[in-house]
């Protein structure tokens, strides 16, 4: 398992070939990338910046990894956020989870995402034409997370 | 003494990142804590008027019912949005 | 919109990399890889042929693809799947979605590998130490199949 | 003439892979055409025992009702086991 938060980008092939070397139990490899788009609410965006929580960042993902590892037949999984500055089109987010079967490594990459968007610590503050604004949360990311619940 | 951290939007309305503060006589936990810092006035009305205010205890989410002893980091945000 | 049964290997990189290829609409890539596993049912697999029906085979796929554009908000897509000899730990299907939301692309992914797995014309025959032998289609697929009816 | 093609478990139990038949009479669907085949005995009798047996018209999936005219492309084959 691996999570890092950090300022640089990170390459989503370079990640999967990682969790994949030496082994060949892997029959199902799940990812998602999160990038940042050029537009959001009808406003143009030039930039945007993630501010987060260090100390408490690295710990939540850990630990929404660990949900995942005790609900699905997970074999190992990758998350990295970025945070800093970012423009339309950069990566924010990567999930990658390996499982033996399609439907584990589904479940674990989107329970993963969805607890991530509502859990942990991090803020975007976007730059547009009428300037900063620090992006409001969505009810439908709460929904997405209730989906799980037992 | 608390470690009290502020986030995103709030700390740019409250103008500060962190302080330290003598934990109060009478406080309990996070929610008495909240209602102490916003009895401040002034700006610190924006932490009472943050709409779906979140809370950490030592860096765990937490409701407003958590308990709080000296030497607890606690930290105010808005809702997260990362992702 | 990009479909291709070939016998050569896929990179998930350079795919998702062309499809982000200058625009900065993409909020969400979803992704998977189905790769062979060492063990099938117990027996260890030494190899793997996957045989197809050409002609009806890319047609499929692309049909499939156009279903969930049907159905989500789903900005580019790319379909691969591999024919002939593999071995494993050798990549066998990828697909790639882009939508501007998360939600689109992970639903489109999964709905796409799932038709995938019970409409196109593909088998797969497993070498053990016991000799040659087709793989049984599973139950399980149908019923992931049968979750995306409306 | 049937184009008619067989895959995988159902091409190596028949022994080939295709065959060129001339439209028989009294044949106006899939079913009948199925049946018409399996009559012929010996190793044709594994197109009647093969499990969830699935077919293609034109290289589409097609149920054992689906109509046959003269021109087309038949395909018999196990379930697919692809991905």
């Amino acid at each position: 398992m691996k999570v890092s938060v950090q300022s640089g980008d990170f390459d989503l092939g370079a990640e999967c070939a990682a969790i994949g070397r030496g082994r060949t139990d892997i029959g199902a490899l799940a990812s998602f990338v999160g990038l940042v788009r050029d537009a959001s609410d009808g406003a143009g965006i030039s930039r945007m910046t993630l501010e987060h929580y260090p100390g408490m960042t690295e710990k939540s993902l850990a630990e929404i990894v660990e949900q995942a590892r005790g609900r699905w037949d997970v074999l190992d999984a990758t998350v990295i956020h970025r945070i800093g500055e970012l423009k339309p089109g950069d990566n924010i987010v990567l999930v990658v989870v390996a499982s033996a079967h399609r439907g584990d490594a589904f479940a674990a990459c989107e329970f993963i995402m969805d607890f991530l968007k509502t859990r942990a610590p991090f803020w975007k503050k976007e730059e547009t034409s009428e300037g900063g604004r620090w992006v409001d949360a969505r009810e439908s990311d709460d929904v997405a997370a209730e989906k799980w619940k037992d | 003494m608390l470690k009290i951290l502020y986030f995103a939007g709030l700390r740019e309305a409250l103008d500060r990142s962190s302080e330290q503060l003598a934990m109060p006589s009478g406080i309990g936990n996070l929610g008495q804590l909240h209602a102490h810092l916003v009895a401040r006035g002034g700006v610190w009305e924006a932490l009472g008027k943050t709409k779906n205010l979140r809370a950490a205890v030592n860096q765990e989410m937490a409701a407003m019912d958590a308990p709080l002893k000296d030497g607890d980091e606690v930290a105010f945000f808005p809702p997260v949005t990362g992702g």
